[in-house]
């Protein structure tokens, strides 16, 4: 029955999203509707896939389009992995159209659904493909998609949206050619089936450099990473939260899948890679951190926020790379982390979306006095922030726990220090938007607390059910790292 | 069993009513208060049955503290008879005496009695160390009750020298437990067997030299007993400050192996206290001063016998129960003089009863024939035997021991004079405790005499009727009493009018002598201390800003991050990226 | 926990955590005017758990461990264990949190927050039980870092300037701690897999230690930073004084139960029952937490010497008497042990006096330098007698509290080998009566100043001094430490359960 | 070089060229033709490796099918940002 049912998870939204489309743009209420049932209907289908991965012997759900095995068909596969990006979706998929669809202009107009459903859609489709050429396509509707999203917010975002939609493209044209070149040496496009037909050499390593380069360009990897902060504080608030919480992710899953199926076969020069990844992780954590502190605008620190957390998810290859046991826990570890990083980053957006919304600007002096008047959206922020540092009882504990173990495990201390300077750092910003918006009392006599704009409570309350989520999962960690870890990739060198 | 609780628990509860009753404002709360304080001296009764009947088993009490064990031996059963006396004598003197805020000051008395009753009847080193710490700040409170400038300083002076006493007590008690001498019985056998000794033992000697007044430690004694009310510093000399006495005798290893050093150090600082109390003692004009350094000087003879029983194991048992004895003697003697400043100054009692009285006492305190110091003199006398002191060119302590007796005579013939000229205003009149005072003093000599006749096998008791013995305790008494009379003739010369030796006003040697010395002594370490807290503050506070004040690489940061943030200079970082791939691959792609 | 005892599995530890966490979530969500139910949910809450402390302690005492575990991620669980040890730290948490509750409700009358306020109280004291209850150092690091994030809010809840600062600096210290403790945990659980609370220490660990000394070492350096942090040893101890911002309640429960004594609890846990005494000497790692802990003890008895702020020199006083905990509990003799694990108690129930009592003149007279506390016991009798019972306590006097702790730490220095203990506790002992004696001289003796504000007010505004519900707990915490002093021979009584405790850690 | 490598290289400075020139430009137009350049270099990767076996490779030739319809949605799009883009120095960084 799942296995029905992945097809449906790629195609479903799409088709809504013309539905929607041929919707006439005055009719706002109707394309809400439409948006709504196919989040309902495409949580209902992540679900009982899950279930079917969770329930399937080798814990993966495997079926090919019309019947057609590679190479010459197209196989969609959904593993451990695929099933966590799945939940992670669903639930930030759902926050969203809720929050949207109870306050239009926080996705920036009618425009929104149409975008936002296809978008959806190619999500689902990069979690699931097995095949190169299907990622690429799929990557390139993700970042249409996703583009046309931030050009739909208010003020000057088109620019942000040209800058994102060069960067995107220029590194989607680095992975064609990565695809070329492992295509030139292993004849077939399907990842798992690649992975037996390459040999170490230069063409390999040449494919695994320039994925790597192109896919940190994608998902704003620290040395590429200068568009994200423009960007994503320019989108309106439900897209700026479906930007760090998803899409970054889609270009990180194709790295990772590339990497561990290609990876083992390219030996040495692989590991020097896996070290450059680390390298620029480390630098993104601190980069992010320290500029996060500078920032005086409360979305554009949740974006450097992002940069951050991308480069935790970095570190995940050199961690990857030993294999063994440190592999396992590091890719448990590093799949936690996108869950979390998700939850809580989009809790995070979308309550800067709504301080934003009632006080006009996200400059923390004008947010003054948010703690008295929106106690839960401030409560949000905080729970957000705690689990972005990884601190008990929530998700990012967990994740922080399994890449530490790994960095411990394979001796890697560098890594290490990476990964708790990152937690300190992040605490840090956090308690600087704490502070700022809990209005120092003797401060008073300066500027009196902006009265705040009415704001729907159901959209105040998104934000800390999202927070809420990140640590109540943390006690189904155990399952889902269980799941995750047995189903670690073979073979890492 | 229930006698110890009841002995120990009566004093506290009644001492807890009195408190309470203070607190609560309010006429019956005031009658109340009246009453018990007047009834406040019965408490001491069941102590009073436990000294006659008590067994002298160790009886033990372990949920109390870390477990309080008691025991009547041949040393704690007479002094534990002095405290009640003298407490119960003091408590009925309290009431209708004009002490400000009387009940208070029973309730502290209650509780100091408590405390000294567990002094003296400790058989193990916390319920000893309890009792002492308990027994030390009740004092404070005691000296501190009259709440007058010169109380508060005597109080203040007092409080210091205690926590320094404290805590030397403190850390021996410590190394005797850790030496294994928990129970008292053992504990002079480890203090002797522990390779700290020597450390030990000066502690002892300056824990419990502050209380019982040895040469430099003996400066707050003077201030207290003149600040405290006379009731408080009867108690105070007659009783607390044998509880250095008790220390000593329960802690030094005497008995054990000789160690003539520390026995002629107690010796030397005995005899340095005793006769400089004296000289000190002549120069005031304030009786209970005169009378307080009267007792520094005996308990200077008091720490000679101890420091003979330290330097001749031989002589030591025979020194105990001479010290126990003498200590009877003091506490009895001195406390009646004390309360008799008191019956003399406020009482409605004849001149003459009051004059008679003071004179036995006087006398039995100087050592006079068919009095109670003659039995605790010879006592002494014989118990030192030939112990020669040889830092003074071996002249034999016993011809030393009668000096003593010379120097009290003086130093009550002093405080007669003074006492003569302090005009009477006589507003209360308790005629049944003054009978009991009277009596006390009387006849003290028949209960020393008892306990001497029947501690006799070590403890010599002295022939009435010898003449070689009444002369050499007389000698001494006669000579003083000759002394004084050319002094006072002397003094009543024209040109000696307004000479400060011949009428001294206690200005030349201000009371307590030397505490102006220490008293800065203890400022300095004081201010030192809050100096050196103070730097050691300011010196991390200097770190702290010295650390914060690095610059922050922030500014530095975002200005890279501008310039990087230009659309040309990511994308070359970009192509220098992929180029870099392309390199490595090209040459580092065939290496395993 | 005592090497015989036989294990339970039983949902008695999580129940003992819900009677904390459920009445705080609840709270959260009540509208600032429900002050009846607030109450009545924090006192049922309170209640119940001294009670099912009650329940427990028989129980254990007699050998019964109850134990809960729940998978968490593959190859670790979470273990909550109510051995002795355990079950004595949850006691004092959970008694002191029913004093510190009534004392709160009656501090903070009136105040903005306090749905807030008791929401996070709750939290943190689910925390502390947490650690209390811990079974293993993950679960142990589980509670220590929430412990911190529910106490932030708490010491920053006036909102003022300085609150924040105060805050902001306990948030980078114990944050600081504890990444130091997270790493430590980490690389042990990697190396020798989950470590569970043995009494005499893990095998496991010893193994490590005789294989691989140097990271052994390593280990426990990192630990002992982290907990240190949170147990004010020495160079890390500059949080407590800056925290004195919170309000009184939290500074009470704070700095005299919860968050400090985690940071020893933590030390007394990894250095007995993970490492094991006799392994942690071997390392030399015993020598240098001694060493430290000595060091701690004079330097905040001296910095205390010229604090006028009184919760400041409390707050130094309390640095210092935390190590005296560290002190025993790094001596190689039973005698010591046993000392130390009472002062968790005696220090705890001395302490929250102290700061009640100066909550008390804060909130009632508005006087918080000791300068100005002149002739107060004349207005404030009950409050003065409780202040100069505990300080009496502190100091060490026989009777009461501190001496039954401080005594056998003086006995077991010497037992150890370690004269250079005593000569310390002596010097710190003069010093706490050189900082507490002059305050008990003001309060007592020293005449009013004629310009105090309090002195021409009406004299008896009301029947008693001060408010019932903040009089009474200080009274009843200073009749505790008077009990646990004067009753230390009985049979449940703090001193004989640490002695049970501190046979099983010498096997 | 056989004239596969020949090519490959070929295609290969077409699309460094196109990376180049886009990266460089300042006038977005600009940036977007040099865009497509290099999208055409790296199809002329693409049907070289078509042509390697005896007959052309059909799945190559999908690929860059799918590849040039790609890029023509993208330019389309980069080319309505563009014309939205009133003035060229908003897009900088702050």
């Amino acid at each position: 029955m799942s296995a029905l049912l992945l097809p449906a998870l790629v195609l479903g939204p799409l088709a809504a999203g013309a539905v929607a489309a041929v919707v006439p743009r005055e009719r706002g209420r109707v394309r809400a509707a439409v948006g709504l049932t196919t989040a309902a209907l495409t949580a209902l289908a992540c679900a009982v896939v899950v279930g079917g991965v969770a329930t399937a012997p080798g814990h993966e759900v495997r079926v090919a389009l019309a019947g057609w095995e590679p190479p010459l068909g197209i196989v969609l596969r959904a593993d451990a992995a695929s099933a966590a990006l799945l939940v992670l979706t669903t639930l930030v998929g759902v926050a969203v159209s809720v929050t949207v669809a109870v306050r239009d202009d926080a996705g920036g107009g009618p425009a929104f659904w149409p975008l936002w459903l296809g978008l959806w859609a190619a999500l689902h489709g990069v979690y699931v493909t097995q095949d190169l050429f299907n990622a690429y396509v799929l990557l390139e509707l993700v970042t249409v998609g996703a583009v046309s999203l931030v050009a739909l917010g208010k003020g000057r975002s088109a620019g942000p949206a040209l800058r994102y939609l060069f960067v995107a493209v220029v590194g989607s044209l680095l992975f064609l050619l990565a695809i070329a070149l492992v295509y030139a040496e292993a004849g077939t496009l399907d990842m798992s089936a690649a992975a037996g037909r390459v040999a170490p050499g230069p063409l390999l390593t040449a494919a695994l450099a320039l994925t790597l380069v192109g896919m940190g360009a994608k998902m704003a990897l620290f040395p590429l990473h200068s568009w994200l902060p423009v960007a994503h504080p320019a989108a309106p608030a439900a897209v700026s939260a479906v930007l760090s919480a998803l899409v970054v992710k889609a270009a990180l899953v194709v790295l990772w899948r590339f990497w561990v199926a290609l990876a083992p076969a390219a030996g040495g020069a692989a590991h020097v890679l896996a070290v450059a990844s680390g390298v620029a992780g480390s630098a993104a954590v601190l980069w992010g951190g320290l500029m996060a502190l500078r920032q005086r605008r409360l979305k554009r620190i949740v974006a450097y926020s992002t940069v951050t957390q991308v480069g935790y998810l970095a570190l995940v290859l050199p961690l990857m790379a030993p294999g063994g046991e440190a592999a396992r826990a590091a890719w448990s570890g590093g799949l936690l982390l996108v869950v979390a990083h998700g939850l809580a980053k989009a809790a995070m957006f979308l309550a800067a979306g709504v301080l934003t919304a009632a006080y006009g600007s996200d400059h923390l002096e004008d947010l003054r006095g948010a703690m008295r008047h929106r106690p839960w959206v401030v409560a949000a922020l905080g729970v957000a922030g705690v689990s972005l540092a990884g601190l008990p009882p929530t998700l990012g504990f967990a994740a922080k726990w399994q890449l530490l173990a790994a960095g411990v495990e394979s001796g890697q201390w560098w890594w290490v220090a990476a990964l708790l300077a990152g937690g300190l750092l992040t605490v840090g910003y956090t308690a600087v938007v704490l502070r700022a918006v809990s209005a120092p009392a003797d401060a008073g006599e300066q500027a009196p607390e902006p009265p705040p704009a009415a704001v729907p409570t159901v959209q105040a309350a998104v934000p800390l059910a999202l927070a809420v989520a990140a640590v109540v999962l943390s006690v189904l960690a155990g399952g889902l790292a269980g799941l995750v870890a047995d189903t670690a990739p073979r073979g890492l060198a | 069993m229930t006698l110890w609780v009841l002995a120990l628990g009566l004093p506290l509860a009644v001492a807890l009513l009195l408190m309470v009753a203070t607190l609560v404002s309010g006429p019956r709360a005031g009658a109340l208060r009246d009453t018990v304080c007047r009834a406040a001296w019965l408490a001491t009764l069941p102590a009073a049955t436990l000294t006659l009947t008590g067994g002298d088993e160790v009886v033990r009490l372990d949920w109390l503290l870390l477990g309080v064990s008691a025991h009547l031996d041949e040393v704690a059963r007479p002094l534990l008879a002095l405290t009640v006396v003298l407490y119960a004598v003091a408590l009925a003197f309290v009431p209708r005496s004009g002490a400000r805020r009387g009940p208070v000051l029973s309730g502290f008395l209650l509780v100091c009695f408590a405390a000294s009753v567990g002094v003296v009847a400790a058989a193990d080193v916390v319920t000893f160390y309890l009792a002492f710490t308990v027994m030390s700040f009740t004092g404070y409170a005691l000296v501190l009750h009259d709440r007058t400038a010169g109380a508060r300083r005597a109080a203040r002076i007092y409080m210091v020298m205690t926590v320094l006493g404290e805590s030397a007590v403190l850390a021996a008690m410590a190394l005797v437990t850790a030496d294994g001498g928990l129970v008292l019985a053992d504990a002079p056998a480890a203090v002797a067997a522990s390779e700290r000794r020597d450390l030990i033992v000066a502690l002892l000697l300056v824990g419990f030299g502050v209380k019982a007044g040895t040469a430099p430690l003996h400066v707050w004694l003077p201030l207290a007993h003149s600040a405290a009310p006379t009731p408080a510093s009867a108690v105070l000399s007659g009783v607390m400050v044998k509880a250095g006495l008790v220390g000593w005798l329960r802690f030094l290893p005497l008995g054990q192996d000789a160690s003539p050093g520390w026995g002629t150090t107690f010796v030397l600082l005995a005899l340095l206290g005793g006769f400089l109390a004296v000289v000190a003692g002549l120069l005031q004009d304030n009786p209970k001063v005169i009378l307080a350094y009267s007792t520094i000087s005996q308990m200077g003879f008091l720490a000679v016998l101890v420091g003979v029983a330290l330097a001749e194991p031989g002589l030591a048992h025979a020194c105990v129960l001479a010290a126990v004895v003498y200590a009877v003697h003091h506490g009895v003697t001195k406390a009646s003089l004390f309360l008799g400043v008191q019956v003399w100054s406020s009482e409605r009692v004849p001149r003459w009863t009051t004059t008679t009285v003071l004179a036995v006492a006087g006398l039995s305190l100087a050592g006079a024939p068919f009095t109670s110091g003659y039995v605790a003199k010879y006592g002494a006398k014989e118990a030192v035997g030939d112990a020669t002191f040889p830092a003074a060119g071996g002249a034999a302590l016993a011809d030393v021991l009668p000096w003593f007796g010379l120097g009290s005579t003086l130093l009550l013939a002093r405080c007669a004079v003074v006492l003569w000229r302090r005009e009477r205003k006589g507003e209360h009149s308790a005629p049944v405790r003054d009978g009991v005072w009277a009596a006390s003093a009387v006849v003290a000599v028949v209960p020393v005499a008892w306990l001497a006749q029947r501690l006799d096998p070590p403890q010599a008791v002295p022939g009435w009727l010898s003449p070689g013995t009444l002369w050499a305790q007389s000698w001494p008494v006669l000579l003083g009493v000759a002394l004084a009379l050319a002094a006072a003739r002397l003094a009543r010369r024209r040109e000696l009018d307004d000479s400060p030796l011949a009428h001294p006003r206690g200005d030349v040697v201000p009371p307590g002598d030397v505490v102006a010395v220490e008293e800065r002594a203890a400022l300095a370490v004081g201010r030192a201390l809050r100096r050196a807290a103070a730097r050691l503050g300011s010196v991390t506070g200097r770190v702290r800003t010295a650390l914060a004040a690095t610059p922050s690489p922030l500014p530095a940061l975002s200005a890279v991050q501008a310039r990087l943030g230009l659309w040309e200079a990511s994308g070359a970082v970009l192509l220098f990226l992929a180029a870099a791939g392309l390199l490595l691959a090209l040459t580092g792609g065939s290496s395993p | 926990m005592n090497p015989d005892a036989q294990v339970h599995e039983s949902v008695l530890p999580v129940v003992m955590l819900l009677t904390s966490l459920v009445p705080g979530l609840v709270i959260f969500f009540l509208r600032e005017d429900q002050v009846r139910l607030r109450t009545t949910l924090n006192m049922a809450g309170a209640v119940a758990k001294v009670a099912l402390v009650a329940v427990l302690v028989p129980l254990v005492v007699a050998g019964q461990v109850q134990r809960a575990a729940f998978p968490w991620l593959p190859g670790v669980e979470l273990v909550l264990t109510a051995d002795t040890f355990s079950l004595f730290f949850a006691a004092l948490s959970s008694l002191l949190w029913l004093v510190t509750t009534v004392y709160a409700i009656g501090y903070l009358e009136g105040a903005p927050h306090r749905s807030r306020f008791f929401g996070f109280f709750s939290l943190c004291v689910t925390a502390t039980v947490g650690i209390a209850l811990a079974g293993n150092l993950l679960t142990f690091l589980f509670f220590y870092e929430m412990l911190t994030l529910v106490t932030y809010p708490l010491v920053a809840h006036r909102g003022t300037r300085a609150a924040l600062d105060g805050a902001r600096t306990y948030l980078a210290y114990t944050l600081g701690g504890g990444v130091l403790v997270l790493l430590g945990v980490v690389w042990l659980t990697v190396l020798v897999g989950p470590v569970e609370f043995t009494a005499g220490g893990a095998a496991a660990v010893a193994e490590l230690a005789a294989e691989r000394p140097g990271t052994a070492t390593a280990i426990g350096l990192v630990l002992l930073a982290g907990l240190g942090v949170k147990a004010a040893i020495f160079p890390l101890h500059r949080w407590l004084p800056v925290a004195m911002v919170a309000p009184a309640p939290v500074s009470a429960l704070l700095h005299a139960v919860a968050v400090v004594k985690a940071g020893v609890y933590g030390i007394v846990r990894v250095v007995h029952d993970v490492f094991g005494l006799r392994v942690f000497a071997d390392l030399g790692l015993l020598h240098v937490l001694a060493v430290a802990a000595g060091v701690t003890i004079v330097y905040g008895s001296l910095r205390a010497l010229t604090q006028d702020d009184l919760k400041k020199r409390l707050a130094y006083s309390t640095v210092s008497q935390l190590s005296y905990v560290t002190l025993g509990a790094a001596l190689l003799s039973p005698v010591a042990t046993a000392g130390a694990l009472t002062h968790i108690f005696h220090q705890g129930i001395m302490k929250i006096t102290l700061f009640f009592c100066a909550g008390l003149f804060a909130e009632v007279l508005g006087l918080s330098k000791v300068s100005q506390l002149a002739g107060v016991a004349r207005r404030m009798p009950l409050t003065a007698i409780a202040f100069t019972v505990a300080a009496f306590g502190m100091i060490g006097l026989p009777p009461l509290a501190g001496f039954v702790s401080k005594w056998p730490l003086a006995l077991g220095g010497l037992d150890a080998g370690e004269p250079w203990v005593l000569a310390v506790l002596l010097t710190s002992t003069l010093l706490n009566a050189a900082y507490f004696l002059p305050v008990i001289h003001t309060l007592w003796v020293r005449p009013p100043e004629e310009g105090a504000r309090w002195v021409t007010e009406p004299h008896r505004v009301r029947s008693i001094e001060a408010p019932a519900s903040l009089l009474v707990p200080a009274l009843i915490t200073a009749a505790l430490t008077l009990a646990c002093g004067v009753f230390a021979g009985w049979d449940y009584s703090p001193w004989q359960i640490a002695r049970i405790i501190a046979e099983g850690s010498y096997p | 070089m056989t004239r596969l490598e020949l090519l490959l290289a070929l295609g290969c400075a077409v699309l460094v060229v196109g990376l180049v020139a886009h990266l460089l430009a300042r006038d977005l137009v600009r940036r977007v033709v040099a865009l497509n350049v290099a999208s055409a270099g790296v199809m002329i990767v693409l049907l070289v490796l078509a042509t390697r076996g005896t007959e052309p490779d059909p799945v190559a030739q999908a690929l860059v099918l799918t590849g040039i319809v790609i890029m023509a949605a993208i330019t389309g799009l980069a080319l309505a940002l563009v014309r939205r883009v009133e003035a060229p120095e908003d897009e900088e960084a702050p």
